[in-house]
C-alpha cells in the first residue's frame, strides 16, 4: 500500500489536526512573546487550568452518551465551599480526608443528576440546569456570606501551591486512568455504545440506565475533586467560585473533537482541547492585547478553531471523493 | 373511501375539555393561581399594583422567551442572547449619546439584535456540523467582547455607559393605568408568536424540523432558511429586550443581560418545551414565565435569601420535568396492580 | 383490532388457531417425523401474548424450533413477527406465555439473559453503533477481556476472520457509520455469529440486499445450519424461504396461523395463509400506450458518487433503475430531486429544463420522491400519521398561512385508506406502525401531493409483505395509467422485471445499460450490473 | 479630610458588639424599617458591612432588612430595590453595582418618600441624599501612591491589578493615582506599566498576575486595589517566591497569610477601612435621614453614636460623609485584625 498523504493523515485523525492548531498557536504566541514558551509558564498553564483539564474528562464521558452537564461548576462550588468551611471552623484539616469529603459531595450531586436523567428520562441539559441553580444556591447558603480564606486553609493550600506536585500528580493519574478506562475496559466501551446508539445498546444487553447514572456520577466525582483542588490552588473558597466556567469545559471538549450528539470523542482529543483553551487564557494577557479586546479575541479564536475544523474535514472528504474511481 | 380490506381509519380527534385541563398547560394555570395565592398569603404587599410595578425588568426577558421557544422547538439552543442584549443595549446607549435621536437609537438597538441573531443563524446554517450550543457559546463571548471594546472606546470610562438623554426611555417606561407599556408589548408579541407557532404552516414546519430534520428536508421544508429566520427573530427580540431593559437601567454595562439565556431557557422548559426539539408550545412557556416572575416577586417581598429563591426555582424545574416520568410510572404500577 | 377472515380458510393449510399447545401436522408422514424430533426441540414458545398501549401485537401465539433447522417466519406487515423475536430475546417482556429452551422453562429478564443462553438476533432495524468500528460493533457486550483489559488485537483478528467468512469488502477498523446499508447488515450478521449462539434469529436480513448479496447470505445460513445451529429467518421474500427454510410458520394479525413444511405447501396457499385472501397475478402490469418523453436527466455527475448519468421517462412509463447495492442509484436520484447538489447535469421536465436547487423546487415542478430510508427520511416518527401525510402539502391547503386542519384530516384519512394502512386513527404516531405499514404511510404522503408528474420510488417495497406489495404495484400501475412517469429503484429482480417497461442498470456510479421489457432477463441485468469487472470498489480510497 | 478622622481610626474594641451604643433612651429608630442593599451575596466585606448596619439599627429599635442581590449586577439590585419599594421601607442604603443603572429605580423609590443613601460605592448623586464614603478618592489615591513609592524605593516599574473594568470605585482610585503621578514630580521615576483586570475572579487574577511577572521582568510592585485581586496576587507572588512586592486594598482575614516584612511574605503592608464601621455609619445616617434630623444637604451634622460627630460635606460636587482615612495593616497589627474582618 502506498503511504498515507498528509491530507489523509489529517482527515483520518481528529487529534492530528488539533496538534497542528496547537503548534500554530504556540508559534504565534511564542514569536510575540518568547517567554511564553518558558518552563514555568507551561507548567502554570497546567496548574491554572487543572480544573478544566480534570472536569473535561468527566464532560467527555457525559458528552459521549449524548448528554451534557452544566451543573459542574455549581457542584464544584458546593463541594469546595463545604471543605473550605470545614477548615474555617476547624472541623477537618487532613488533606486526604478533605479530598474524600469533597469527592463524596461531588459523587452525591452527580448521582442525583444521573438517577434523574436515567430513570426519569429528563433531558440532561434541563436536569443539570436545575442543579446548576440548586448547588450554586446551596454554596451561598452554607457559606452565609463568608469565604474560607488563605488563613483558614493554610496548611491545605500547600498541596496546590505553585510548584507543588499535587495537582500535576492528580492530573496525570486522572488522564492515565481515563485513557485506559475509555479504551481498554468494558465500562468505557459501554459509554461509547450508549451514546452511539442507545436503542442498540439496550437491545444488546447493556444496562443503559446504569451506564448513564455512572457517567454523571463520575462527572460529579471529578467536579467534587476539582472543587477541593480549587480551594487548594487559589487558597480560598468563595460561593461564586468558577462561575460560568462550565462553558470552558464544554468548549474544551468540543474543540477536542467530542461530538455533542454522542459516541465520538477521545481522551487524547479532550486533553488537546483543554490545552488549547488553557493556552488561550494564558496567552491573551501575555501578547500585549489591550484588556478590553481579550474576550472578543478569545471568542473569535474558539469559533475559528471549530469552524476551521469543519472546513478541513469537508475539504478532506472532498479529496477522498475525488480519488474514488468511477 | 375505505381501503381494500374495508378498514376504516378514524379522523376524529378525541380531545375533550377534561384532557385539556389535565394537560401541562392546565396544570401551569393552576400553579400560577397557587403562586399568586401564596404571594397574597405570605406578603401583605403582594397586590396588583406592586406586582405590576416590579414586573418590567422581568417582562424584558419574556420577550426573548418567545424566540427561545422557537429555537428550542427546532431542537437548537442559543446561549448568546444574554450577551446580545448587552451589545444591543450598549450600541443604543452610545449612539444616543453620540447625538442621534431616540427613534434612531431604538432602531439601532433592534437592528443590532437582529444582526447578532443573523450572525448566529448564518454560522449555524452554514456549518450544520457544529452543535448550536458551541456556535452560540462563541458568539456569546464575542458579543460581550465587542461591548467591552465599545465601552472602553466610547463609554463613560470602564465597562459602563449610561444614556444622557433619557426622555425617550421615560416615555417607554410610562404606564397605562397600572400596566407598564412593556406589558402590552409582551402581550402583543406573545400572541403573535403563539399563534404563528400553533396555527400556521411556518409553525408546523418548526415542529417538523425539531422532530426529524432529515424527513422535513425531504418533504420540501426549507430547513436552513427557517432556522436562519428563527435565529434572526430571537436576535430581534433580544434587541427588544435590551430596549425595555434600558427603561429600567438607563444604561448598560458589562454585566447587562448576564444569565438571561438560562433564565429564558428555564421558562421555556418549565412551560413544557423540550430541549430535544419538536415538543411543547409557547402558551405553556408564557404561563411558566409569569409563574417564575410572580414567585420571585412574592418570595422577594418576604426578603427570602435571593439564593434560596434560585434553589426553589431549580427544584421546580426538575420536578416539573420529572412529572411525566413519575405519572407514567404510577399508571404502570396501577396497571400492574390490576393485572 | 383484528381483521377477520372473510373467506373461509382452507382447513388443510390454515389451522383454526385453537389453543392446542402444539402444531397441527400436515400429514401422517409428517406427524411421525414430528414425534421423532419432538425431543429435539431447541426452542418452544407457548401462548405468548404481548400488548402495546392500544395494540395487541401478539395474541397467544406458538412456535417450535427444531435443532439444526432453518425455520422461516412469515406474515403480513404488522403481524407481530418482529415483536415475537423481541420477546424471544428478552427485549420485550410478554404479558402471557411460556418459553422453553431445550425443554427447560426460561424467563429472560433482558437481552443479556438471552445472549447468555445462546440466542443471537439480527433485528429488522439496524442496531449498529455508527460512530464505532466494525470490531467494536461485532463484539460489543461480549468483548475479549483479560484481567479487565480489552484485547483489541485478538478481537480485530477475530473480526477479520468473521468478515472473511462473509466475503466482506471492508476492514474491522472501519467506522460502521461510513458503510453502506448492506455492509452494515453484514456487520450485524457477523455480530450474531461472533457470539457462538445456538439459535440465530435474522429479521428481514435480505430486505436491503440485492440478489448477489442475498446469495452470499444464503450460503452463510446454510453453513450455519450444517454446523448444527438453529435459525429463525424472517422475510417477505418467497425466494428466501424456498431457498433456505425447511418449515415456515405464519402469523397473521397477531395470531398464530400455522406451521407448514416448505416442500408441502404451494405458493398460493402460503399467500392465502399470510394475507387471508388469494393473490393472483402478483405483477399487475398493464400494457398501456406510452406518451412522449416526460422527464429526462442528462449528464448528472457528482464527484465520487456517480458520473455522467442520463436516462429518460415517457408519460405512462415505469422505468426501473437497478444495480448492485452501492451502485449510486440513491445518490443520483437525490441529486435529481435537489437533496444533494450535483456537480453538473441537467433535468428536463416535459421538454423544459428545470433548475432544482432544493427539494421544494422538484416537488413544485411535480417530481415526487419516496425516499429510501422511511424512518429517517420519509417519516417523522413521533408525529401522527395524518400530519406526516400532509406535511408536504400543508402550504397548499393553508389559508393565508394558517393551517387548514379539517381539510388536512380529510385528505390524510382518504390517502391512508387508499393504500390500506393498518392503523386505527390518523393521530397515532408513525412509530407505532410496523415497518411495512410505515412504508404505506410514505406512499400515502406521496399520493397526497397534487400536480405530480413524475414519481420516483426508491426501494418502495422494501420490507413490505406480499399483500401490500401488490397494492403498491397496483398503485404504480394506476399512476402510470394516469400518464405520470414513474421511476422505480429496486434491488429485487422479480419486481423490477415484473413491473418495469424499461430498465436502466447502474454499475459503479455509471449507467451501464438499458434494457427494454421484451429483452429483459435476470442474467442480462446481472451482467450489466457487474460490468467492468470488480464492482463495488468505489468505496475504498 | 473628615471631621471625625481620629475616631474613625479603628480600635479593636470598637468592633466588639457595641452594647453601650444600644442606649434604649434613644429610640429614634423605633417602628421604622431600614434597608441595606449590598453588592452581592457571598462576600465577607458586604457581610461585615451589613452586620455593622444591623447592629446600629436594631440597637435603636428599628427593623432591618438586609438584601443581598443574587448577582453582583445592577439588574439584580433593581429587582431587590423594587421589592423594597413594595414593602414600603423607610430608607434604603445601597452599595451600587453601577453608577447610573439604578437611577430609574432609586428615583421611583424617592418618589414614594423613601430616603435613599449610598455607601461604599456611589450612584448618580441626584438620585440619593448622601453618600457614606469609606475614604476620599484622592485620599486613597495618595495613600496607595505613597505605598508604591515606598516599596519601589522611588523608582522603577509597577503595575495595577484591578477588579472588573466597570468597577466604579477602583476606576476612580486608579484615576486619582494616575493624576497624582502626572502632577507630582516626586513620582516621576515611577513607571506604571499596565493596568490589568482580574474581574474579581481568582483564576483570571492569577493568570493576569503571572502575565505581569512574565511580561515585565523588572517589575517591582503590584498594587491591587481590590480584595479578591490582592489575595490572588499575593498567593502567586508568595508561591513563586517572587521579589515583586504587593500592596493595595485587602481584607485582613484574607491577607493575613501573606503579610510580613521578610521575603517569605509577598505583601509588606496594605490598606483598608473598617467595613463594620462603614455599615454602622450608614445605619446612623439612615436613622438621621428618616427621623428628619438631617436632610442630606451639605453642612448638616449629626452624632453617629460612638463613631462620633459627622458633617455632610460637598466633595467633588456631591454630598458625602467620609468615614476616615484608610487604615494600614502591617505585620504589627495583622494578627489582631485578621479575626475581626
Ligand atoms: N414499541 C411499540 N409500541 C406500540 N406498538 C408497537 C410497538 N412495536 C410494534 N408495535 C405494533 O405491534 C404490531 C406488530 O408489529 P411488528 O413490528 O412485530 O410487526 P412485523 O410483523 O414485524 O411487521 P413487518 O413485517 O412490517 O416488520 C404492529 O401493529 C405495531 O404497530
Ligand atoms: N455516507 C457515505 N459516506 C461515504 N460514501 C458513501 C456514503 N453513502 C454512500 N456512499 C457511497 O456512494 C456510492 C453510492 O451509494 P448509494 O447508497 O447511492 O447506492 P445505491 O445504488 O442507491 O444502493 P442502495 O441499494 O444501498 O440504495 C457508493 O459507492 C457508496 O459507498
Ligand atoms: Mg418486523
Ligand atoms: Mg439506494
Amino acid at each position: 500500500m502506498k503511504k498515507k498523504s498528509i491530507g489523509q493523515f489529517l482527515s483520518g485523525s481528529r487529534e492530528a489536526s488539533l496538534v497542528i492548531v496547537l503548534i500554530v498557536l504556540l508559534i504565534v504566541v511564542g514569536v510575540i512573546n518568547p517567554s511564553f514558551l518558558s518552563f514555568t509558564n507551561i507548567r502554570q498553564i497546567f496548574l491554572n487550568n487543572t480544573l478544566t483539564f480534570l472536569m473535561a474528562l468527566g464532560m467527555l464521558c457525559v458528552m459521549l452518551t449524548a448528554g451534557i452537564d452544566i451543573s459542574i461548576t455549581s457542584t464544584l462550588a458546593f463541594a469546595g465551599m463545604s471543605i473550605g468551611l470545614l477548615q474555617k471552623y476547624n472541623v477537618v484539616h487532613n488533606t486526604f480526608l478533605l479530598f474524600v469529603i469533597g469527592a463524596a459531595i461531588g459523587i452525591f450531586c452527580g448521582f442525583l443528576n444521573g438517577i434523574i436523567i436515567a430513570k426519569g428520562h429528563v433531558a440532561p441539559i434541563i436536569c443539570t440546569m436545575g442543579f446548576m441553580y440548586i448547588w450554586r444556591g446551596m454554596a451561598y447558603v452554607i457559606s452565609n456570606n463568608n469565604w474560607a480564606s488563605g488563613m483558614d486553609v493554610a496548611g491545605f493550600s500547600d498541596f496546590g501551591k505553585d510548584g507543588a506536585p499535587g495537582p500535576y500528580i492528580i492530573l496525570v493519574i486522572a488522564y492515565v486512568v481515563f485513557f485506559v478506562m475509555m479504551k481498554w475496559t468494558r465500562f468505557g466501551r459501554k459509554i461509547y455504545a450508549v451514546g452511539s446508539n442507545t436503542e442498540a445498546a439496550r437491545v444488546s444487553g447493556i444496562n443503559v440506565d446504569r451506564t448513564l447514572a455512572s457517567v454523571y456520577t463520575i462527572m460529579g466525582f471529578l467536579a467534587g475533586v476539582a472543587g477541593v483542588l480549587s480551594v487548594s490552588i487559589y487558597a480560598s473558597a468563595q460561593p461564586n467560585m468558577q462561575y460560568g466556567k462550565e462553558m470552558d469545559v464544554i468548549a474544551a471538549c468540543v474543540i477536542g473533537g467530542v461530538a455533542m450528539s454522542g459516541g465520538r470523542g477521545s481522551v487524547a482529543g479532550t486533553f488537546l482541547g483543554a490545552l488549547i483553551i488553557g493556552i488561550i487564557s494564558k496567552a491573551l494577557p501575555m501578547v500585549n492585547i489591550p484588556n478590553f479586546w481579550q474576550n472578543l479575541i478569545k471568542g473569535v479564536i474558539i469559533l475559528a478553531v471549530v469552524i476551521l475544523n469543519v472546513v478541513t474535514q469537508r475539504t478532506m472528504e472532498k479529496q477522498n471523493l475525488l480519488r474514488r474511481e468511477m | 373511501m375505505a381501503g381494500r380490506s374495508g378498514r376504516e381509519i378514524s379522523a376524529v380527534q378525541k380531545g375533550s375539555i377534561r384532557s385539556k385541563i389535565l394537560s401541562w398547560e392546565g396544570a401551569l394555570v393552576l400553579i400560577l393561581v397557587a403562586v399568586n395565592i401564596l404571594g397574597v398569603a405570605i406578603s401583605p404587599n403582594y397586590n396588583v399594583e406592586n406586582v405590576l410595578r416590579e414586573m418590567p425588568r422581568y417582562l424584558a426577558e419574556i420577550f426573548m422567551m418567545f424566540g427561545m421557544g422557537y429555537i428550542l422547538v427546532l431542537g437548537d439552543i442559543d446561549i448568546s442572547v444574554g450577551a446580545l442584549v448587552c451589545l444591543a443595549g450598549t450600541v443604543a446607549v452610545l449612539s444616543s449619546n453620540a447625538g442621534l435621536p431616540f427613534g434612531v437609537a431604538v432602531i439601532i438597538c433592534l437592528g443590532v439584535g437582529l444582526l447578532g441573531g443573523m450572525l448566529n443563524g448564518f454560522i449555524a446554517t452554514r456549518f450544520t456540523e457544529l452543535p448550536t450550543m458551541i456556535v452560540t457559546l462563541g458568539t456569546q463571548i464575542i458579543f460581550r467582547g465587542i461591548a467591552e471594546v465599545l465601552f472602553e472606546t466610547w463609554g463613560n470610562g470602564g465597562g459602563t455607559a449610561s444614556m444622557t438623554d433619557t426622555k425617550g426611555l421615560m416615555l417607554l417606561a410610562t404606564k397605562i393605568g397600572p400596566f407598564p407599556i412593556a406589558f402590552f408589548c409582551v402581550l402583543i408579541v406573545g400572541i403573535i408568536m403563539i399563534v404563528v407557532l400553533a396555527k400556521t404552516t411556518f409553525g408546523r414546519k418548526l415542529y417538523a424540523i425539531g422532530s426529524n430534520k432529515t424527513a422535513a428536508y425531504y418533504a420540501g421544508v426549507k430547513v436552513e432558511k427557517i432556522r436562519f429566520i428563527c435565529y434572526s427573530v430571537l436576535g430581534l427580540l433580544a434587541g427588544l429586550c435590551a430596549l425595555f431593559l434600558l427603561t429600567a437601567t438607563f444604561g448598560s454595562n458589562t454585566t447587562t443581560g448576564q444569565g438571561f439565556e438560562m433564565e429564558v431557557i428555564a421558562m421555556c422548559v418549565f412551560g413544557g418545551i423540550a430541549t430535544t426539539g419538536g415538543k411543547g408550545n409557547l402558551i405553556g412557556g408564557f404561563i411558566a414565565a409569569f409563574i417564575i416572575v410572580c414567585l420571585r416577586i412574592a418570595l422577594g417581598q418576604r426578603n427570602i435569601n435571593t439564593q434560596v429563591i434560585l434553589v426553589i426555582i431549580g427544584l421546580m424545574l426538575i420536578i416539573s420535568v420529572l412529572v411525566p416520568a413519575i405519572s407514567s410510572a404510577i399508571s404502570i404500577r396501577k396497571k400492574r396492580a390490576k393485572a | 383490532m383484528l381483521l377477520f377472515l372473510k373467506d373461509d380458510a382452507d382447513d388443510k393449510i390454515i389451522s383454526d388457531n385453537e389453543v392446542s399447545g402444539s402444531v397441527r401436522p400436515l400429514s401422517s408422514e409428517h406427524r411421525e417425523r414430528r414425534e421423532k424430533v419432538a425431543e429435539d426441540l431447541i426452542l418452544e414458545l407457548k401462548g405468548i401474548t404481548k400488548i402495546f398501549p392500544g395494540v395487541k401485537a401478539l395474541n397467544k401465539v406458538h412456535f417450535q424450533l427444531r435443532r439444526g433447522e432453518v425455520h422461516a417466519l412469515m406474515g403480513e406487515n404488522g403481524a407481530g413477527k418482529s415483536t415475537f423475536i423481541k420477546v424471544i430475546t428478552g427485549v420485550h417482556a410478554a404479558e402471557e406465555g411460556q418459553m422453553f429452551l431445550e425443554g427447560q422453562e426460561v424467563h429472560f429478564r433482558g437481552p443479556r439473559d438471552a445472549q447468555d443462553a445462546g440466542i443471537a438476533a439480527v433485528y429488522q432495524h439496524p442496531t449498529s453503533y455508527p460512530t464505532l468500528s466494525v470490531t467494536e460493533n461485532i463484539f460489543m457486550g461480549h468483548e475479549d477481556v483479560k484481567t479487565g483489559m480489552i484485547q483489541w488485537r485478538n478481537m480485530n483478528a477475530e473480526a477479520q476472520k468473521l468478515l472473511d467468512s462473509l466475503d466482506a469488502d471492508f476492514k474491522p477498523t472501519d467506522e460502521v457509520g461510513a458503510l453502506t446499508i448492506a455492509q452494515q447488515q453484514m456487520v450485524e450478521i457477523a455480530k450474531a455469529l461472533s457470539t457462538n449462539a445456538k439459535i440465530i434469529i435474522l429479521d428481514e436480513p435480505t430486505a436491503a440486499l440485492t440478489a448477489n448479496e442475498s446469495e452470499k447470505l444464503y450460503e452463510i445460513v446454510e453453513r450455519l445450519r450444517d454446523e448444527g445451529k438453529s435459525i429463525i429467518f424472517i422475510s417477505h421474500r418467497f425466494e428466501d424461504m424456498y431457498r433456505l427454510a425447511s418449515r415456515v410458520t405464519v402469523f397473521r394479525d397477531s395470531q398464530y396461523i400455522g406451521t407448514y413444511d416448505v416442500d408441502g405447501i404451494s405458493n398460493a396457499d402460503l399467500i392465502k395463509a399470510m394475507v387471508g385472501r388469494e393473490i393472483t397475478d402478483m405483477y399487475p402490469k398493464e400494457d398501456i400506450e406510452l406518451g412522449g418523453e416526460i422527464f429526462r436527466v442528462e449528464g448528472m455527475t457528482r464527484t465520487g458518487y456517480f458520473k455522467d448519468v442520463s436516462f429518460d421517462v415517457k408519460a405512462g412509463e415505469i422505468v426501473g433503475l437497478t444495480g448492485l447495492v452501492g451502485a449510486g442509484r440513491t445518490e443520483t436520484i437525490e441529486s435529481v430531486c435537489g437533496i444533494t447538489k450535483p456537480d453538473s447535469g441537467r433535468v428536463f421536465l416535459e421538454g423544459k429544463e428545470l433548475t432544482i436547487k432544493e427539494p421544494l423546487d422538484a416537488m413544485k415542478a411535480g417530481i415526487i420522491l419516496l425516499p429510501e430510508d422511511r424512518q429517517k427520511q420519509g417519516l417523522i416518527l413521533s408525529w401522527g400519521l395524518g400530519r406526516n401525510v400532509t406535511l408536504p402539502i400543508q402550504e397548499e391547503l393553508a389559508n393565508k398561512g394558517f393551517n387548514n386542519e379539517k381539510k388536512e384530516r380529510e385528505i390524510a384519512k382518504e390517502r391512508l385508506e387508499e393504500v390500506d394502512t393498518k392503523a386505527v386513527t390518523i393521530f397515532q404516531p408513525a412509530s407505532s406502525l410496523s415497518g411495512g405499514n410505515q412504508q404505506k404511510v410514505v406512499v400515502a404522503k406521496a399520493l397526497a401531493q397534487s400536480g405530480m408528474k413524475v414519481v420516483i420510488m426508491d426501494e418502495p417495497t422494501k420490507g413490505i409483505d406480499v399483500g401490500a406489495k401488490k397494492e403498491i404495484y397496483e398503485i404504480m400501475g394506476q399512476l402510470a395509467k394516469k400518464g405520470y412517469g414513474i421511476i422505480m429503484i429496486s434491488s429485487e429482480m422479480p419486481e423490477i422485471i415484473g413491473m418495469a417497461d424499461r430498465i436502466f442498470v447502474m454499475c459503479n456510479g455509471r449507467v451501464s445499460g438499458c434494457l427494454i421489457r421484451s429483452e429483459v432477463t435476470q442474467e442480462r441485468i446481472l451482467e450489466l450490473s457487474m460490468e467492468k469487472g470488480s464492482a463495488g470498489k468505489g468505496g475504498a480510497a | 479630610g473628615s471631621s471625625a478622622a481620629d475616631t474613625a481610626a479603628p480600635a479593636a474594641d470598637a468592633a466588639a458588639p457595641a452594647a453601650d451604643a444600644a442606649a434604649p433612651a434613644d429610640s429614634s429608630g423605633g417602628g421604622k424599617t431600614y434597608a441595606l442593599v449590598t453588592k452581592s451575596a457571598g462576600n465577607p466585606f458586604m457581610e461585615r458591612m451589613a452586620s455593622g448596619f444591623q447592629e446600629v439599627v436594631e440597637a435603636q429599635g428599628g427593623t432591618v432588612v438586609i438584601q443581598n442581590p443574587e448577582a453582583a449586577t445592577p439588574d439584580a439590585q433593581i429587582s431587590v430595590i423594587q421589592s423594597l419599594i413594595s414593602q414600603g421601607v423607610d430608607s434604603i442604603a445601597v452599595d451600587g453595582n453601577d453608577a447610573n443603572a439604578l437611577t430609574a429605580v432609586l428615583t421611583e423609590a424617592s418618589g414614594k418618600g423613601i430616603k435613599i443613601l449610598t455607601l461604599d460605592s456611589d450612584v448618580a448623586p441626584d438620585t440619593r441624599t448622601v453618600y457614606c464614603n469609606q475614604a476620599g478618592v484622592s485620599q486613597i489615591g495618595e495613600t496607595l501612591m505613597e505605598a508604591v513609592y515606598d516599596l519601589t524605593g522611588g523608582e522603577g516599574d509597577w503595575a495595577i491589578l484591578s477588579a472588573t473594568s466597570q468597577a466604579t470605585n477602583q476606576n476612580a482610585w486608579i484615576d486619582a493615582m494616575k493624576k497624582l503621578m502626572e502632577s507630582d514630580s516626586k513620582y516621576a521615576k515611577l513607571n506604571l506599566v499596565e493596568v490589568a483586570y482580574g474581574d474579581d475572579e481568582p483564576q483570571k487574577s492569577t493568570d493576569q498576575t503571572q502575565a505581569l511577572l512574565q511580561n515585565y521582568p523588572d517589575l517591582k510592585v503590584i498594587c491591587a486595589p481590590t480584595t479578591v485581586g490582592i489575595a490572588a496576587a499575593a498567593k502567586v507572588l508568595q508561591d513563586q517566591k517572587s521579589s515583586v512586592k504587593l500592596t493595595g486594598l485587602g481584607l485582613p482575614s484574607e491577607m493575613a497569610e501573606y503579610i510580613g516584612e521578610d521575603d517569605a511574605h509577598s505583601c509588606p503592608y496594605m490598606y483598608l477601612w473598617n467595613p463594620i464601621d462603614l455599615g454602622r455609619l450608614a445605619g446612623y445616617t439612615s436613622i438621621a435621614l428618616v427621623d428628619g434630623s438631617i436632610t442630606g444637604a451639605a453642612g448638616d451634622s449629626f452624632k453617629a453614636g460612638d463613631l462620633g460627630d459627622y458633617t455632610i460635606e460637598e466633595i467633588d460636587g456631591s454630598t458625602q460623609i467620609i468615614l476616615g482615612p484608610p487604615f494600614k495593616f502591617d505585620p504589627s497589627n495583622i494578627d489582631e485584625w485578621k479575626t475581626v474582618y
